[in-house]
C-alpha cells in the first residue's frame, strides 16, 4: 500500500483528450458518491434522517468503476449501503435525499429510507437489507433477459459477508447452470459488522470459491478504479458475449463504521490510517495530476460542482412535502385490497 | 368432462403455456420426473426444458429467482414441491415478494404465482405434513388461494396470472386424486369471494380446501339429524372475503371454523375473531374451531387420523353450538 | 439498583455462563463488535471467543448447529440478530427445534433458547421491522417468551435455560433501553403464567412485549376518564395462558387485545377466538383488536408512527367496548 | 464397471483370517441391509407400511463401509433413505420395522416412520426428511463435543442433490472455519429424484467443491465397500487426531426408483442395468471367493442367518401393539403442557 501523495495545486492547462475526459469523470463520479455520503452523516448528526445508515466512504472505486461499464438498458441490484450505486446509476441526488427525509419526492415516497433506494428509470431494483437477499433477484432478472433473447447484463453487488450465506451459493450455482447474464460484485471490504473476513470463512480468497463453480472470477484492486472499471468492462462483454456469469472480488475498505451505530471495537486505528492512503479518490487524483490530466482548476471546479449538486440536493429534500400518513395503505397491493 | 383436481391444474398451466409466452414453470423435477405429484406430467416433452425448468434443491434461490425474472417482466409459475420447503424460502417470500411494491414506493410490483402442496393425512410424518397456508394469510403483499373444488383448481390459476401482485396457491396433496365433472369450457374463475358449497340455516361451517370434503361430509351427517348446516369455503385466504363470513353467520347466527392447521395462531382464529369483532350481536353461541391437534404430526395412521379434523368432530361441534342458549 | 432492559439480559447472560459450563452464546457479531445492541457487550472480553463466539452470516446453519449442540449436551444460548433474520432459520426451527423431541418418540429433547430482536419504531423500513412473535407462536413443540419488563428481561433468560425444550425469546428493540429500578437479588422467574401490570374492573387490556408501554400509557389516559382498565402481560405466548385470559375478561367483562403484528392471523386473533370459546357468555361487548396497520412497515417517521399501535387508539377501542351496550 | 460374475458353489474351507473375517462381516452387514429393505418393498406392496419409503439398494457399501470406521462413542446424522444406516449402526432389525408399522415397539414409537428413525442409544440422530437439513445438526453435535473436550466423531450422510442446499455450504463453512470433528458423508447416487447432477450442479466433482473450503476431500469407489470403509478409517483417524472435518464422495447408484411413487422416467434401463454389474454385495462376494475367504457354505448361512433375522424383525413388528391414539399429545413437550 504505496503512501501516494496528492499533488494539489499543480498548474498548467490538463491534458484534453477523450482518455483523460474519461478519467477525470470517475474521479468527479467518486466525488460525487464521498459528498453525498458526507452529507448523509451530518445529516443524520442532526437527526433529519433516521433509521440504521450505511455509508460507502472508501468503497467509491468499485461502484464508480462497475457502473461506468454497464449501459442503460442493464440492471443493478445492491445492498443496504447503497446510496452511491443509485447515485452513479443515475438517480438524482435530491430524490435519494428526499426518501431519507421520508418525502413524497423521495425516490420511493419515503417508504424505503437509506437501505431501500429503487428506481425504475434506471432498472435500480435496490436498495436490498437482507445480506445476500438480493443474488436470487439478480438471477431471476438475468433469467428473464436470457428467456427473453435480451442482451443485457444484471450487476449484483454484496458485501464479502454475504458470501457465506446459503443465498449465495444457490444464486452462484443457478447462474452458473443456467449461464445466465450475471455480473457477481463481491465488495470485499474485509468486514461484515465487525466480523473480519478470516473469522467468517474457511476460504479467504473470495474469486477462487467463486471459480468453483465453475464461474470466470478474479480478484481486483477495488480501491483503483481504473483497475475496476478495466475488470468490469472485460466482465461485461463476456457476458453481453454469451459467455455467462462473472464474478468479481472488489478488494476495498469501508473508512468509516458499519453504520451510525457501531463503535468500531473489532478493529484499530493504525488499520483504517494505512487503508486511508489508499484512499481511491486520492490514488485516482494523484495519478491524473502526475500524468497531467488533471490540473488544479479542473479539481477546484469539480469540487464545487459537486458541492454545488449536493447543496440542491439538500435544498430539494428539506423543501419536500413528508408523505402524508393517510397514504399509509397504498404500494401494499398494485390495486386497493381489504386485508 | 371428468376430470381430477391434478389434470385440471394440468390443464391450466398448459393453456397458460400456450397463451402467453412470458409464463414459464419452475422448481425441482417439474420437468423431467413429471412433477413429484404428477401435476406437470407431460409439459416437459411439450414445452421444452427452458419452460419446463427443473431446479437445484436450492428453494431460496429458485424462489428469489422467480421474483427476479417477474421483475425482468416474465410471468413465472414457481412450485415449491410442498410447502414444508416454503420454509427454506421464506426469506424471499416475506421480505422480498411481499415487500418490493411497497418499499419502491409502488415502482415495482411482482407479478409471480408460487404453487405448492399442502397437507397432511398420508402418513408421510412431522417435516411433510405442514399445513401452512394460514400462516402465509398473515402477510401484507400477499395473496393466498387455496382451490377446494375442481373449478378452482383450474381456474384460479389463470386469473392470478393476470394478478400484477405475488399469488400463493395451495394444493392440498390429499386432493389431487379427487375426480368429477368439470364443464369442457371451464376455464379462469373470480378469486374475490367465497362461495357457498351447501346452503343452510342452523350453523355455519367455515372452512377450505383440505378440509371442505370432510366438513361437507359433516353437514350431510347434521342433515340427517335435521340440522342444515350452511358450508363456506373460503376459497381465498389473504384478502379474507370478511363480507361473506358476515353475511353466513348473520343468516345462521351459530359458527364453525374448520382448520386443518394447529389451532393456536392459524387461520381459523382469524375468522373467529372477526365475527366476534363484526357479527358479535348477531351470534346465538361461541363460535368454535375444529382444528389439527397441536402436535407435529404423526406417521402412524391412527394417531394422524387421530390429529387431523374429522367429519365427526366437526359434526361434535355443530351439534354443540346448535344446542347453545341462543 | 438502576438499570436498563439491555442491561438486565446482560446480567442474565453472565450469570448462565458462569453458573453452567454447557453454556455458550452464538451469533452474528455478539463478540468482538459487541453485540448489534451491545447486549452482549463485554461478554466475548470475560468469556473469551469459544464461549461467546461470533458467527458467520448464515443464520440456517448456526441455528442448526445450536439445535445439534442441544442434542449433543450443551445448553447453547443462538442469538438472531434480528427477527428479521429468523426467517433464514425457519426449516431448522420449526422441521428441527420443534419436531424432534416428538419425531424421535420422546428420545432426542432440544434444550436450546434463541434470543432475538422484534419489532419496529426505529424507522427501519419494511425488512428490518417485523413482529413474528406471535407467527412463532402457532408452532408447537416451540415455548415463546416476550420479556416487557426489567424483571422478565432479567429472569426469563435463566428459566429458558432450564428448560428440555427449545425456548424463543423475543426482545422488543425499542425496549433495550428502558430503564428503571431491579432488585439486586433479582433472578429467575417463571414463565407459566401471564401477569396482572395494572389491576382494573371496566375493560381488559391484554397484550405483552413491545407494547405493553403503549397500554399502560392507555390505561393512565382512560383513567383521567374515569375508565378503570386492567392491564394484562402474556408474556409466554406459547404456551397461552389461558386462564389468566378468561380470569381478566371474568371480571371485566369487555377486552382489547393489542398487539405490533399485522392484524390477519396475529396472535390476538387467538386471544379473541380464546375469549369468544370459552367466555363468551361473560362478554359485554365485541372484543376488539388494536394492531399493526396491515403493511410492510414503512421508513418514514410519519408513516410509521401510523402503522404501529398508539395508545391514543388503543384508547378509543376500550371506550368502545366500555360503550357498547352491555 | 467390469462384470465380476460370482462363484457360489466353490468348495473347500474358507480363510479364517481375522482380515477375513472381517470382510464377511462387511459382506454381511450389506447383506442385511439388502434383506430388510427388500422387506420394506414387500410390506409397502401389501399396504402394511405407509408414506414415503426410500430403498437403499445399491448403495449398501456406503453405510457398511463408513460405519464400520465408527466407534459407539460417535454419532450419526442421515436422511430419509435411512433403514440401512440405522441397522447397521445398531438399531434392531424389528425396532425399525415396527416403527414402519407405526407400534409401540417402533424406535420412536410409530411417530416418525420410515423417513424418522432415531435412536438414542446408538446416537443415531436421524432420519431427517428435509434434504440437506441435517448438516447443521451434524455441525452441532460436533461442536458440542469439541467445546467439551471429547474426541468423538459425528458422521454426516446426505445426497449429491443437498450439495446444492445453501445449508450445505453454510455447514461446510462453519465445520471448516471452527475446525469441527464432523465426517460429511456425500452419497452420490446421480440423481436427486429424477435430476441429473450435471442437470443440477455447475460443479459436478463434489470432492473438489468440497475442497474449497479447505476440507479434506476426496472421492471414493462407493461400490467398493472395502474402499469405502478405508476411505472412512482414514478420515475418521484424522478427525480424531483433531484435524477437522474431513470430506467423502462416496461414488454409489441406487437401484431402485427414488421412493415407491416414483416411475423412473428420467434414466434409461440399460444405465441401471451398467450399475448393477457393480452391485457392491456381488462385487465383495466375488472378491471373497476368489481369494477363499468366502465359500458356499459361508454363504448359504450367511443367508439364511440373515433371512432368519429379517423374518424375526418381520414377525415382531406384526405382533407390536399400535401406539394408541389417546397418547397423540405426548413428547411435543418434554413435559405435558397445553397449548
Ligand atoms: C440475513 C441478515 N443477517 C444479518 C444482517 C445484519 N447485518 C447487516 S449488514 C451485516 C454485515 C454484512 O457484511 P458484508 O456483507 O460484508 O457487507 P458490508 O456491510 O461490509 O458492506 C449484518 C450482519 C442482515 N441485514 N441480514
Ligand atoms: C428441502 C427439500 N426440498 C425438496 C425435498 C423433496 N425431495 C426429497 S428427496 C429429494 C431428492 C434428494 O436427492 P439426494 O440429496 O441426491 O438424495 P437421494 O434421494 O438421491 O439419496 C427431493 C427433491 C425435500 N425433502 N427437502
Ligand atoms: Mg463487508
Ligand atoms: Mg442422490
Amino acid at each position: 500500500m504505496a503512501g501516494y501523495r496528492s499533488k494539489t495545486g499543480t498548474a498548467g492547462a490538463a491534458d484534453r483528450s477523450p482518455e483523460a475526459g474519461r478519467r477525470r469523470e470517475l474521479l468527479r463520479e467518486m466525488l460525487r458518491v464521498r459528498r453525498l455520503e458526507e452529507r448523509c452523516v451530518e445529516l443524520y448528526s442532526e437527526a433529519k434522517i433516521r433509521g440504521f445508515l450505511h455509508v460507502y466512504i472508501g468503497e467509491e472505486a468499485v461502484a464508480a468503476g462497475v457502473m461506468s461499464a454497464l449501459a442503460p438498458e442493464d440492471a443493478v441490484v445492491a445492498t443496504y449501503r447503497e446510496h452511491g450505486h443509485a447515485l452513479l446509476r443515475g438517480v438524482p441526488a435530491g430524490a435519494i435525499l428526499a426518501e431519507m427525509y421520508g418525502k413524497v419526492e423521495g425516490c420511493c415516497r419515503g417508504r424505503g429510507g437509506s437501505m431501500h433506494l429503487f428506481d425504475a428509470d434506471t432498472r435500480f431494483y435496490g436498495g436490498n437489507a437482507i445480506v445476500a437477499g438480493g443474488l436470487p433477484l439478480a438471477v431471476g432478472l438475468a433469467l428473464a433477459d436470457k428467456l427473453s433473447g435480451r442482451s443485457r447484463v444484471t450487476a449484483c453487488f454484496f458485501g464479502e459477508g454475504a458470501a457465506a450465506e446459503g443465498e449465495f451459493h444457490e444464486s452462484l450455482n443457478l447462474a452458473a447452470l443456467w449461464n445466465l447474464p450475471v455480473l457477481f460484485c463481491c465488495e470485499n471490504n474485509l468486514y461484515a459488522m465487525g466480523t473480519a473476513l478470516a473469522r467468517s470463512q474457511s476460504q479467504t480468497d473470495l474469486a477462487l470459491k467463486a471459480a468453483s463453480y465453475e464461474i470466470p472470477s478474479w480478484a481486483v484492486d477495488g480501491m483503483d478504479v481504473l483497475e475496476v472499471e478495466g475488470a468490469a468492462r472485460r466482465a461485461a462483454d463476456g457476458i453481453r458475449g454469451g459467455s455467462g456469469p462473472h464474478f468479481l472480488e472488489l478488494r476495498t475498505y469501508r473508512f468509516r463504521a458499519h453504520s451510525m451505530f457501531d463503535p468500531e471495537r473489532y478493529r484499530d486505528k493504525a488499520e483504517v490510517a494505512r487503508w486511508t492512503e489508499r484512499d481511491p479518490l486520492l490514488l485516482l487524483r494523484t495519478l491524473l495530476e502526475s500524468s497531467g490530466q488533471l490540473d488544479a482548476a479542473d479539481w477546484e471546479a469539480m469540487e464545487r460542482e459537486v458541492d454545488a449538486e449536493m447543496a440542491e440536493a439538500v435544498r430539494f429534500a428539506e423543501a419536500g412535502t413528508p408523505e402524508p400518513a393517510d397514504q399509509l395503505l397504498r404500494f401494499v397491493y398494485s390495486t386497493p385490497v381489504q386485508p | 368432462m371428468k376430470t381430477t383436481y391434478r389434470e385440471a391444474i394440468r390443464a391450466a398451466l398448459r393453456e397458460a403455456l400456450i397463451n402467453d409466452e412470458r409464463v414459464f414453470l419452475m422448481g425441482e423435477d417439474v420437468g423431467a420426473y413429471g412433477g413429484c405429484f404428477a401435476v406437470s406430467l407431460g409439459l416437459f416433452e411439450e414445452f421444452g426444458p427452458e419452460r419446463i425448468r427443473d431446479t437445484p434443491l436450492s428453494e431460496s434461490a429458485f424462489v428469489g429467482a422467480g421474483i427476479g425474472a417477474a421483475l425482468g417482466g416474465m410471468r413465472p409459475i414457481v412450485e415449491i414441491m410442498t410447502v414444508n420447503f416454503s420454509l427454506l424460502a421464506l426469506d424471499q417470500i416475506v421480505n422480498n415478494a411481499a415487500t418490493l411494491l411497497h418499499m419502491s414506493g409502488g415502482q415495482f410490483n411482482v407479478p409471480i404465482v408460487i404453487r405448492t402442496t399442502t397437507g397432511a393425512g398420508r402418513q408421510l410424518g412431522a417435516q411433510h405434513s405442514h399445513s401452512l397456508e394460514g400462516w402465509f394469510a398473515h402477510i401484507p403483499g400477499l395473496r393466498i388461494l387455496a382451490p377446494a373444488t375442481l373449478e378452482d383448481a383450474r381456474g384460479m390459476l389463470p386469473t392470478a396470472l393476470q394478478d400484477p401482485d405475488p399469488v400463493l396457491i395451495f394444493e392440498h396433496g390429499s386432493l389431487y386424486n379427487a375426480a368429477g365433472e368439470l364443464d369442457d369450457d371451464a376455464g379462469a374463475v373470480e378469486i374475490g369471494h367465497a362461495a357457498v358449497r351447501r346452503a343452510g340455516t342452523d350453523v355455519s361451517l367455515i372452512t377450505y380446501g383440505g378440509t371442505l370434503p370432510v366438513t361437507l361430509e359433516a353437514a350431510a351427517t347434521l342433515a340427517e339429524e335435521d340440522i342444515d348446516a350452511e358450508v363456506l369455503d373460503l376459497r381465498t385466504l389473504r384478502p379474507l372475503d370478511e363480507a361473506a363470513v358476515l353475511a353466513t353467520v348473520a343468516k345462521t347466527h351459530r359458527a364453525v371454523v374448520v382448520d386443518e392447521g394447529w389451532r393456536s395462531g392459524s387461520l381459523s382464529a382469524e375468522v373467529s375473531a372477526r365475527i366476534t369483532e363484526s357479527a358479535f350481536y348477531d351470534l346465538d353461541a361461541p363460535v368454535l374451531r375444529v382444528c389439527s391437534a397441536e402436535v407435529p404430526v404423526p406417521y402412524a395412521k391412527q394417531l394422524e387420523l387421530e390429529a387431523l379434523p374429522s367429519a365427526a368432530r366437526i359434526a361434535i361441534a355443530a351439534r354443540q353450538v346448535v344446542g347453545a342458549r341462543g
